[in-house]
């Protein structure tokens, strides 16, 4: 059971896992303009887990297009109220 | 069947199956129109109200909450790599520790919800919380849901003698879809200002 | 029971032309009904997108009575037509109890939750309009209580709903005959999970969640006719490619 | 056969019994009393709004959900040895008028308390519609547990379905719930809504009926599991026949 974690998948979850504690530190720290670095660091985790976790890399093309369309669309959507 | 040829293949394999992807797609969809209601309509983000809701929320627990799922998440993707190497009682236990994380994930989002209600902040207490219990509850029903796709990967794994992959990567794929999106509530709710 | 077979074989199988016949007129039924649905609630009622409900006293009693005529056409309407949502539900348990590795449970579920759903989920909402609109110079508060009782009954009433998604959802999963297609099961938790979503109506008179919300109503209903088309196409190609033979003997079957 | 479905359907009545359960123990228990004037109606609803609105939206949204298991029960009547299948088809009208009243009963409480500066008279009145729709409608939950029990007397079958005792329990439970009814006319009482016979007893006598049933019905689909009872289910083998 133990050799299964010295796989790429246990490699995503450790920088995984450090995305999130960096962005949880950013986030306490509370200082305005970090709301975009926080909402970056998201959607970065949230591109590795489509892409590894489910294995969206090896899909065909549509699949692939439509999960980051999804992605870009997100990130301008909720970025826009902190433009100005 | 040349090497090419295979790895056209593989590149073109759709994890599960085109079905479940119809569904998962939507539910981003779904999801982003929450999203949406609460971060663009109104511009009601930069409202100091939420400004000020937000220092009750527990982000300690909602960080560990998080590591919680993504770790869930790792139990689950290796379960399919077990079940792909035909070690089904390894796929099996990782199933079970994956599920015992969501449970345990629903319990503490149970905790945290009931310290808010013993503070007396509720669904109608303002815009913020408003959104904030609607979109963790929302999160949770996907929980719950998941909880019951991950319980049929299990009777898979355990009444068939050739667990379908297929199937494994269906359920895992839905798994998954409630953890990334919980990255980002857990990013606009708890950690963004 | 074999006697009263053989007696109906008799009749000539050659006069019949259209076997199908009875599923086509409850197929047919369907945009029929949809069609009226919307004549009834969005043209004619006024409730489809729903009025708000934050609205003062004086402002629900100018919407009952400035649309008093057009709204008692369409309750008399309703209260003629609504029948043809029973025709739909028929088609639809016909092709359930096609089903194979499943008993009659979901299909008796999906049957009496729709008879559940028509009452509180519709007519009760136009019979609560029709009060209103039949003496609007009552009682404000009264009018009020009765807007409240009809919009609330029919965007609020979701028990029937959520039950009626889930045991079809997991009908189309345990079918090993695979009639309907799985997207069209997670179609059904879509439904679902907008039903369980629309539960803040009862708490919100304004926002994104009350009962003329973004969500709540927006969302919900897009999902809502999505399914239904998705619904009605599977429908139409499943009686398209049912077997002649499950028919009743005297239609060219061997039932 | 295969019957996960059934036992699928079995299994809502645990998982959405136990919410229905904290639901009406928070807002059911004690019931509010019908003596109550409709200022005191008012003030409960304006007081308690967050926890009405809780639990009645949970009877709202999951009330619904003991449907599937009431089939269970027609589809197993339906494997009995009786001469038709004319009570399990009574038991389905039964169960699906009883669902109706309860939703419009839940509507009651959800309308009063999503308003609740709405005038105290209306309030009560809404009030007074709900617990009322929701007490009193015994008959069709009687018509459901007597048309199982006759089934069951009439099993002909080497093996039935359900043992004996299950009959006489349904027949005990539907008497039991028969002083329900009475709610309609009494303010005070054992036959008020609040009263020991029409609220204490009837509910009291469906939550435990209900977990019984549980249990019988889990045992019936154990038993069709193994013994592989063709079910008059399939049409082919209802021909064949």
């Amino acid at each position: 059971m133990t050799a299964y974690f010295r796989g790429p998948l246990f490699y995503t979850w450790l920088f995984l896992v450090s995305a999130t504690l960096a962005s949880a530190l950013l986030g306490l720290e509370g200082k305005a303009g970090v709301a975009l670095i926080v909402l970056l660091i998201a959607l970065v985790k949230c591109r590795v887990v489509i892409r590894t976790y489910m294995e969206v890399h090896a899909a065909p093309r549509w699949l692939r297009r439509s999960c980051d369309a999804w992605l870009l669309g997100n990130a301008l959507m909720l970025s826009s109220p902190y433009w100005s | 069947m040349t090497i090419a040829q295979a790895t056209q293949i593989e590149s073109e394999h759709v994890p599960g199956d085109k079905d479940v992807w119809v569904f998962v797609l939507g539910e981003m969809v779904i999801f982003s129109s929450y999203f949406f209601v609460y971060a663009c309509l109104n511009r009601s983000v930069n409202e100091p109200v939420f400004a000020a809701s937000r220092h009750h929320l527990n982000q300690t627990l909602a960080l560990v909450n998080t590591l919680i799922l993504l770790t869930s998440s790792l139990l689950i993707a290796l379960s399919v790599q077990a079940t792909r190497k035909r070690d089904y009682r390894v796929a099996t236990r990782f199933v079970e520790l994956g599920a015992g994380c969501g449970v345990l994930f629903l319990l503490l989002k149970g905790y945290e919800w009931y310290a808010k209600l013993s503070q007396g902040i509720t669904l109608g207490t303002n815009a913020f919380f408003m959104h904030y219990f609607v979109m963790t509850g929302v999160h949770v029903l996907h929980v719950l849901i998941g909880l019951v796709f991950l319980a049929i990967l299990r009777l898979e794994l355990r009444t068939r003698a050739q667990p379908r992959v297929s199937l494994m990567e269906v359920g895992a794929t839905y798994w998954h879809m409630v953890d990334f999106l919980w990255f980002l509530i857990f990013a606009l709710l708890y950690l963004m200002r | 029971m074999s006697t009263l077979v053989s007696d109906v074989t008799a009749a000539p199988v050659e006069a019949v032309r259209n076997p199908k016949l009875d599923q086509w007129i409850c197929w047919w039924s369907i945009p029929i009904f949809y069609n009226l649905f919307g004549l009834i609630f969005v043209y004619l009622g006024k409730l489809m997108p729903p009025p708000k409900p934050g609205l003062s006293q004086a402002e629900i009693i100018e919407f009952i009575t400035s649309n008093k005529d057009s709204m008692q056409t369409a309750w008399v309407m309703l209260a003629l037509t609504l029948g043809t949502a029973s025709l739909s539900s028929g088609l639809i348990i016909e092709q359930m109890k096609r089903m194979k590795g499943v008993s009659h449970a979901f299909a008796y579920t999906y049957l009496t939750v729709l008879a559940v759903a028509a009452l509180p989920g519709c007519l009760f909402c136009g019979i609560m309009f029709a009060l209103a609109a039949f003496r609007p110079e009552r009682d404000a508060e009264l009018i009020v209580l009765l807007y409240d009782m009809g919009l609330l009954s029919f965007v609020g009433s979701l028990g029937c709903f959520v039950t009626q998604y889930m045991v079809f959802a997991f009908a189309i999963f345990l079918d090993q005959r695979r009639l309907f297609p799985r997207w069209l099961a997670y179609m059904s938790i879509w439904g679902l999970v907008t039903e369980f979503i629309a539960a803040t109506i009862w708490t919100f008179r304004s926002g994104p969640y009350a009962w003329d919300g973004l969500i709540s109503f927006y969302l919900g209903t897009v999902i809502f006719v999505l399914w239904e088309i998705c619904l009605v196409v599977c429908l139409y190609k499943l009686i398209k490619h049912q077997p002649v033979e499950e028919l009743h003997p005297a239609y060219g079957g061997a039932r | 056969m295969n019957i996960n479905d059934q036992r699928i359907c079995l299994w809502l009545v645990p998982i959405f019994g136990t919410l229905l359960s904290i639901a009406a123990l928070t807002f059911l228990v004690p019931p509010s009393s019908p003596l109550m004037s409709a200022e005191e109606v008012a003030r409960f609803y304006r007081e308690n709004v967050a926890q009405v609105r809780a639990s009645t939206v949970v009877f709202n949204v999951c009330g619904i959900t003991f449907i599937p298991f009431y089939m269970v029960i027609v589809v197993q009547m339906q494997r009995m040895a009786n001469p038709s299948r004319a009570f399990s088809y009574s038991y389905l009208s039964a169960a699906a008028s009883g669902g109706t009243m309860f939703a419009l009963a839940d509507l009651g409480w959800l309308i009063a308390a999503f308003r609740p500066e709405r005038s105290p008279q209306l309030t009560q009145l809404l009030n007074d519609m709900a617990w009322m729709a929701f007490i009193t409608p015994v008959g069709f939950i009687m018509a459901q547990n007597l048309c199982l029990a006759l089934g069951i007397y009439m099993d002909a079958g080497r093996k039935p379905i359900f043992p004996r005792w299950v009959a006489h329990f349904n027949v005990l439970t539907a008497l039991l719930m028969a002083p329900g009814a009475f709610a309609l006319m009494y303010t005070e009482g054992p036959l008020a809504w609040d009263g020991l016979l029409a609220f204490w007893l009837r509910t009291g006598t469906f939550a435990v009926y209900m977990a019984v049933m549980f249990f019988v019905v889990r045992a019936a689909l154990d038993e069709q599991e193994r013994s592989q009872r063709p079910s008059l289910d399939e049409p082919s083998l209802a021909v064949a026949a």
